[in-house]
């Protein structure tokens, strides 16, 4: 009964502040900042994009941000299928697969080795592994030009030059450094009473690191691909030194492409050229999202 | 006599260290080698093979002489300086903001990697186009009525490199964002429900409490920016091609000329063994002060 | 100084609905303690009541005013969590003080209450420790003083003792009740503490399930529980508990097939009806032991288990395949057991409501 | 396709040709080596530097390719000391090389009296191009005899508000320009003295100075978009008819032919000033890297016969826009520039070795850096000779 | 079955000597239960029994063979992290398996445990639910449930009930006895509990600041506390204590301003002095209450405060600036109290150790 008096009385007026508005002034200026940010993020792509649908004659006016008079995808079907890189004609098509078959062993093993070498650096931690690490980090600081000849030495030496593994081999060797440290630090963040727990159970260095640590690190395996996946499908010096001449990558192809010194430069089909190569690893930005798992270790200890 | 270890010694098993197995033929296979292959070349006449003689410290007296390389030293520091703290700051807002559930995160997030994605290369030409004031943004500006805009400093010596910095910030600030990311995702939920309880406005809950406990991550991004700066090659090339003059010339640059161009490695090993301890220099206090913080945080 | 009032409250998470359709008045400044089994949904409806989680329906006001959809740091509220969700890169004092270093509080005055919290929850030579480098115990208390550094109109404490030693309770118990006092706030306080529930709380509200069961004082709770739930859940051991009918045949008896006892007495809510099912409870504390069933109205049983519990022990009877417990002050050896009549609680065997 | 006969010799080939045109230009070569019972295995890389680089970790890795392009200069000196090529004597003997290479491309590939090299085509680096549309616009007539009427034109063109310089502010195009002005300001004479002898006095010379300064004086002819510039995006200037004269290698001519403009009507390239210009010799050579197996030795001396063969030389000259190595081909196909290299290519007097064929890729390099500074900054001609002089000192072992 | 021995044990956590000197014998299958005030390092010597810590010098002997430096899986352990320390990616079946897994017990076995320990702990419904997604006693709940379906020889329980309702914690604490029983395992079990101290050890340590100060069955050390510490430290409330002297002028009389009491009968250890200046301890269940002070051997002295906490009842007096609690079953309001003779502890003043 008086509950009842009590909602008589409440002035019906009062309105009910409404449910988690959209549209805060705090969600305004997120969005304000994002989309800022974003269009300065796309001035090169636009630029990238109107110069690739240009003929050359347009592009020779110089107005680079005007659109297109003329579009032509022309530039693009060259770039795919046709532009000259030295004797051969075909585009920058003709590296795809062995790109492929670069890039994915070498982004695996270079991941895979990256986290169990974090991993133990980071709950194991065996003797002199942390002064291993150091020459690592300091190794990655050594201009990779310079480590060419030493490297291509070594692997001549063990009949790996101009290998598919050797080419496997090179990435991972230049790619050590920042995986470990990646996994490192990011195992850092973790609990230890985690890892202390599987211990108790009688968790193995593997066991642990396949059940337990694996399926933690998603978000951090994500920023690898990323890191690796575009470092490796981008890379062509290595390629071009390492891989042999029936494994080049695609990107010999496009730097043939876009980095000729004396001859003419047609940068409608550089810019198509460029674009078309990053579409895997862009494809792989995309669709990362729902690796970047919320609060991985919710709920795992209390403290 | 069963299992017993020492005091003191650590936890690892010998499957942790069989792991290890190639992280150390890595490390001593490929970076010891070749840092003492470098420094055996730095003190012989190479040009372009390794020679087996030696000159003392003749490669590294011209190096010291060549007062390109002396620039190109300053030159680093001023730009790493800036484009680190630039990227951290960026990727850093970048990651915050992100991270806000907005709509169109993907797209978002792929609009501020993408630049990681593109070979400086073409992208490189673009930015200098966009920052030539013949072509680009100037051009654009004073069409638009403002006869006296300037923006021009890609042509000037002594602010060319802020251009290197604009361009290559906006290449790398996407990955520091997906790293400081993968970090901020990782944070106890409860934690943001305490901060709210205690009234603490969302900016300052990143200041005070995200900010610290992405520690590891933003050193794992600082690490990575370090290195792309000791690495920076292609922007420059790109872009300026070292110039105007040398004004923009950075040692990475220096070293590849002179392993390819100039084919004399003697003096690129050397320049190459002078910006490793360099390096060394400046990281090994801070790997030191660290591992100093975190044996007291741990264990 | 602010009333809490819940109205058809309605919680959803993930695909539990965890809370529904649950109303509570919280007089200003009242001290409110819940009790609840485990999952209940406690933790969650002071989250809800600290805005932490999304209302799927329902109403909460505070202090008179609608805030189902406020701000937490606009609700006036301060809340202990069970988790503590310390921020682990501050050291304790900065963990107590950020909130008010926040909201501009001056610097005196946040040192003066950090050091009385810290005095009072005795982390004195701790406060410039990170929280990783604290006993279980140490967090908690961290956790608590963060809470009451605050001046909030509501207190929320989620098991704020549980880690602490029996001593340690005993002395925040008394000093959160002097707090209560001296700020006048209102407080909700979950333990599965029973001493602590009982001493701290005005009002104590049984949950089960999402639902509450019973919102009274402690008293009444104890002492005429409203359901069988009720009934079972409080007391160590809970009530014992004797199914059987009514027999109003020759004035009003409660029977089994081994027992018989009087119940003319009992303030039946609604006139019980002949052979009605029921289930009789008594408090342990309400069993008369005796070494042997000569005495009057004493049931001779065997002797099941003794627990010794420092100040008392609790003699386990068997009982005909029931086990009846009874808290036996000095050291009677048991054997026998009457049950005191004026101490019952009748339930209704289908609807398990007290009658 | 016809497929091939039995055991055709395998020529991986190494080079930096990957432009259109360049692709054109080398087919020729391929086509020619096939026909001839080769089969030609492509290794594009483009950027001579990378090329080089690949060719040169080929080499060290054991899997050298069969035939790798040089420029024609002291860049693999170093490969051929260290006994890691072939040399291509049997077919320089065939071909009587010694009588139809110009001696200044001997000089380079002739080492110790052997033929390290095949030489395939003459590139002049400092051929003039101008727009004939904005020489109309700013009134000029013709194309100037000295230095001075030169110097009078670009202030022509700068009045009738166009760039009279059209030039990218990259080191090597510094030094293109300054080589040009050089030869034709200093002289062959001094050119040689200073390049060639390394003569430290000559550096230190008032001709030197005079040769600084006037470099130096075409920095006010120059756009303030220069700096950092490609080389063809000067060209489209020029092209588009904005800008006036470039200075440049012969291989800009593709850009005025892509652009559908023909020498002589749109452009014109004179290769200098005065009475009789020096026209600078650079080119490209293949090398064959040390190897034993008869077969590929014999597709080396088939890619080096071939390559330097009246034939494909012909074709290839026509495509690459340089001009032939020797002189006994059919010129109908060349372009009006081009015909007139080869016509004075016939002076011996007037073959002026390029820079890199004389010096050392390192002192080179290093005179670059010297010139760089100079053009960019507030310096004067005194220190810059005083830099010049030093970096002699320095890189001469 | 296996007896657990530490010897000198030494601990370091960062700058702190947590544990300095510590012997400790656990017989095999002995249920040893250590209580301690928050922060003594109780957490801390169960982590270096398991090898999560490194000794900094000592020995622990598990099973008679030397463990020290021993890897945690090779000691035959189970731990029950106070932290709980859940795996968060795994559900809570996986979570209580794991261990099982690892180990290759057969797929049934696994199934067949954790089913056992999922209606023990009462999480059937729960078993594909993450951590994150249960309740700080769920989760509680499943960190129990990981260690009691393993076969280990010793177990190690941290606070395991800590955040669990009285009714399922009586329960769960029988469960925990039975297990003890079956398994025969050596339990080694940190409470702050007293009740569950009580009824589950067989003997029971009391550590403070790193030191145990007693180790004896619970009844011995309820009864005849080793020090002062101990005294106030158990029961709730403690010890009532009384300052005076000993006075051996005509018999032997612990007497102070207000108070004098014969302790002829008291068992000392050695024969105290005339004046000794002593501490007297008396339970609060051992101090007897009337309603005024005119029976003999009774103090008058006001009620402070009256402690209902449903069972029985604690009344404060105001003696002389000293609080004395007495627990009373019924319900006699006080006003005076007397001291049960036979049950009184005496300690040295300034030693602080019983007599
Ligand atoms: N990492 C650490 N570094 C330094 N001191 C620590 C660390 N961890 C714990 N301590 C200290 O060691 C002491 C013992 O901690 P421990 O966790 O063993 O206490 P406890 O007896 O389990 O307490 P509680 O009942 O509160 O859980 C505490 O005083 C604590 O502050
Ligand atoms: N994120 C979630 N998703 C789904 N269900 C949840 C989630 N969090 C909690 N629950 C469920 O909601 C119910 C209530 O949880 P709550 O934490 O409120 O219980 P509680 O009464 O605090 O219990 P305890 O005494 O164990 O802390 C529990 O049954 C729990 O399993
Ligand atoms: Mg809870
Ligand atoms: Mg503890």
């Amino acid at each position: 009964m008086k509950r009842d008096i009590e909602l008589a009385v409440q002035p019906p007026a009062v309105a009910r502040p409404p449910r988690r508005s959209h549209f805060t002034p705090a969600r305004i200026g997120i969005y304000l900042f994002l989309i800022s940010a974003a269009l300065f993020f796309l001035v090169p792509l636009y630029v990238m994009l109107v110069t690739s649908v240009k003929p050359m004659a347009e592009i020779r006016l110089g107005n680079i941000f005007a659109l297109p008079l003329a579009p032509t995808v022309e530039p693009w079907r060259n770039a795919w299928q046709a532009a000259c890189t030295g004797l051969e004609c075909e585009g920058i098509r003709g590296g795809f697969w062995n790109s492929v078959k670069i890039t994915v062993p070498s982004v695996v093993l270079s991941i895979a080795l990256g986290a169990v070498n974090g991993y133990a650096l980071s709950f194991w931690r065996p003797r002199g592994a942390n002064l291993l690490f150091a020459v690592l980090m300091i190794g990655a600081f050594i201009p990779g030009q310079v480590m060419l000849y030493p490297l291509v030495r070594a692997l001549a030496a063990v009949e790996l030059y101009s290998s598919l593994p050797g080419i496997v081999i090179v990435h991972i060797v230049f790619g050590m450094p920042m995986m470990t440290l990646l996994f490192r630090n990011y195992y850092a963040a973790l609990p230890q009473e985690l890892f202390k727990a599987a211990r108790i159970d009688g968790g193995g260095f593997w066991r642990i690191f396949f059940a337990l640590m694996l399926p933690m690190s998603t978000p951090v395996i994500v920023v690898a691909l990323i890191m690796q996946v575009t470092n490796i499908w981008n890379d062509f010096l290595l390629g071009l030194v390492f891989a042999g001449s029936d494994n080049l990558p695609m990107t010999v192809q496009l730097n043939n492409i876009i980095n000729t010194t004396t001859g003419e430069r047609l940068y409608n089909v550089n810019m198509a050229a460029t674009i078309l190569t990053s579409l895997v690893p862009l494809a792989l930005y995309f669709f990362s999202g729902r690796w970047f798992v919320r609060g991985i270790a919710n709920g795992a200890v209390k403290g | 006599m069963v299992a017993v270890r020492r005091p003191g010694s650590s936890l690892a098993c010998f499957s942790a260290y069989l792991a290890l197995v190639p992280m150390a033929a890595v490390a001593l296979g490929a970076y010891v080698l070749t840092i003492l292959w470098t420094a055996r070349v730095s003190v012989s006449s190479s040009r372009i093979f390794p020679a087996g003689d030696f000159v003392g410290l003749g490669q590294y007296e011209r190096l010291f002489r060549n007062a390109r390389w002396l620039l190109s030293l300053e030159n680093l520091a001023v730009y790493g300086l800036l484009f680190i703290a630039a990227c951290l700051v960026l990727g850093f807002l970048l990651a915050v903001f992100i991270d806000q559930k907005v709509a169109g995160e993907g797209m978002l997030r792929t609009v501020f990697l993408y630049p990681y994605a593109m070979s400086f290369v073409a992208t490189g030409l673009v930015w200098q186009w966009i920052l030539n004031p013949e072509l680009g943004v100037q051009q654009v500006v004073r069409h638009l009525g403002f006869d006296t805009f300037a923006f021009d400093w890609i042509v000037q010596q002594d602010k060319v490199l802020y251009t290197i910095v604009i361009a290559t910030v906006w290449q790398a600030s996407g990955l520091v964002m997906a790293l400081l990311l993968s970090g901020l995702r990782g944070i106890d939920e409860e934690l943001w429900k305490a901060a709210r309880i205690d009234g603490i406005p969302k900016w300052r809950v990143y200041v005070s409490i995200v900010l610290p406990m992405l520690w590891p991550s933003l050193s794992t991004a600082f690490m990575l920016l370090f290195v792309m700066v000791v690495k920076l090659f292609d922007a420059v090339v790109a872009m300026t091609q070292g110039g105007p003059g040398t004004a923009s010339e950075v040692p990475a640059k220096f070293i590849m000329d002179y392993l390819f161009g100039r084919a004399n490695i003697g003096l690129a090993s050397a320049a190459s063994i002078v910006l490793l301890l360099t390096v060394l220099a400046i990281v090994a206090p801070l790997y030191y002060a660290r591992g100093k913080a975190a044996q007291r945080g741990r264990s | 100084m602010a009333n809490v009032s819940i109205r058809n409250l309605q919680i959803q998470l993930g695909a539990n609905k965890v809370i529904d359709a649950l109303d509570l008045e919280v007089d200003a400044g009242e001290f409110i303690v819940l009790l609840g089994p485990s999952g209940c949904g406690k933790s969650t409806l002071l989250h809800s009541i600290a805005g932490l989680n999304d209302a799927a329906g329902g109403q909460i006001r505070i202090g008179g005013r609608d805030m189902t959809y406020a701000d937490p740091k606009d609700r006036g509220i301060a809340l202990v969590f069970q988790s503590y969700a310390l921020y682990p890169t501050m050291n304790v004092e900065r963990n107590m003080s950020f909130g008010l270093r926040i909201n501009g509080t001056p610097k005196a005055e946040i040192e003066r209450r950090v050091a009385r919290a810290a005095e009072m929850l005795q982390l004195g030579p701790l406060l410039k420790r990170k929280p990783a480098e604290l006993s279980g115990g140490q967090r908690q208390r961290v956790a608590i003083g963060r809470a009451i550094v605050r001046q909030a109109d509501v207190f929320l404490f989620d098991e704020p003792l549980s880690n602490l030693d029996a001593k340690l309770r005993t002395e925040l118990r008394r000093e959160l009740k002097t707090l209560h006092r001296q700020l006048g706030a209102t407080m909700i306080y979950v333990t599965h503490d029973q001493v602590e529930a009982m001493t701290l709380a005005d009002r104590m509200a049984v949950m089960k399930g999402g639902v509450i069961q019973q919102f009274d004082t402690p008293d009444a709770i104890y002492r005429a529980p409203e359901n069988l739930f009720v009934a079972t859940f409080l007391g160590s051991p809970g009530m014992n508990l004797f199914e059987g009918r009514i027999d109003t045949r020759g004035g009003l008896r409660f029977v089994t097939e081994h027992m018989a006892l009087d119940v003319a007495h009992y303030p039946f809510r609604q006139p019980p009806t002949d052979g009605q099912r029921v289930v009789l409870g008594v408090r342990p504390e309400d069993v008369d032991v005796a070494a042997d069933g000569h005495a009057d109205g004493f049931y001779r049983a065997p002797v099941a288990l003794v627990e010794a519990m420092g100040a008392h022990r609790v003699v386990w009877h068997s009982f005909h395949g029931t086990q009846v417990a009874a808290i036996v002050q000095d050291d009677r050896p048991g054997g026998a057991f009457a049950l005191r009549g004026g101490q019952i609680s009748l339930f209704d065997a289908t609807t398990t409501q007290r009658l | 396709v016809q497929p091939p006969p039995a055991a055709p010799l395998r020529a991986t080939v190494s080079h930096w040709w990957t432009s259109g045109g360049e692709s054109a230009a080398i087919r020729q070569f391929a086509d020619a080596f096939t026909r001839a019972g080769g089969q030609w295995i492509d290794q594009a890389v483009a950027g001579a530097d990378q090329s080089r680089a690949s060719t040169i970790n080929r080499i060290v890795g054991g899997n050298a390719p069969v035939a790798a392009q040089f420029n024609t200069s002291k860049q693999f000196r170093d490969i051929v000391d260290q006994g890691l090529l072939n040399n291509v004597d049997d077919v320089a003997a065939q071909g009587s090389w010694d009588k139809v290479l110009p001696q200044t491309i001997i000089d380079v590939i002739k080492i110790n009296g052997h033929y390290y090299a095949a030489p395939v085509d003459i590139h002049m680096p400092a051929w003039f191009f101008y727009s004939k549309a904005a020489y109309a616009k700013a009134g000029i007539k013709a194309e100037p005899k000295s230095w001075d009427e030169f110097v009078a034109q670009l202030d022509k063109l700068k009045k009738a508000g166009l760039i009279p310089l059209a030039f990218g502010g990259q080191v090597w195009q510094e030094k293109i320009l300054f080589d040009a002005i050089f030869a034709l300001v200093g002289g062959s004479e001094l050119y040689l003295k200073i390049y060639r002898d390394r003569d430290i006095k000559a550096v230190h010379s008032p001709a030197f100075r005079d040769v600084l300064v006037k470099f130096k004086a075409l920095r006010g002819y120059t756009d303030p978009g220069s700096p950092g510039r490609n080389w063809n995006d000067a060209t489209a200037l020029v092209v588009s008819g904005r800008a006036g004269v470039q200075i440049m290698g012969d291989w800009a001519k593709g850009e005025f032919t892509s652009a559908g403009q023909v020498a002589g009507k749109d452009f014109g390239c004179f290769p200098g000033f005065g009475a009789k210009p020096p026209y600078m010799v650079a080119g490209d050579a293949f090398v064959f890297p040390k190897t034993a197996k008869p077969q590929i030795v014999k597709a080396q001396k088939l890619l080096a016969a071939v390559m330097t063969a009246p034939g494909p030389q012909a074709e290839f000259s026509a495509r690459k826009g340089s001009i032939p190595i020797r002189p006994d081909v059919d010129m109908t196909k060349l372009d009006l520039c081009a015909r007139m290299g080869i016509e004075i290519m016939q002076d011996k007097s007037r073959q002026l070795p390029n820079a890199e064929m004389l010096l050392d890729p390192d002192l080179n390099g290093a005179l670059q850096d010297v010139l760089t500074n100079y053009w960019n900054r507030n310096e004067t001609p005194e220190r810059a000779q005083q830099a010049f002089a030093q970096a002699i000192k320095d890189n001469t072992w």
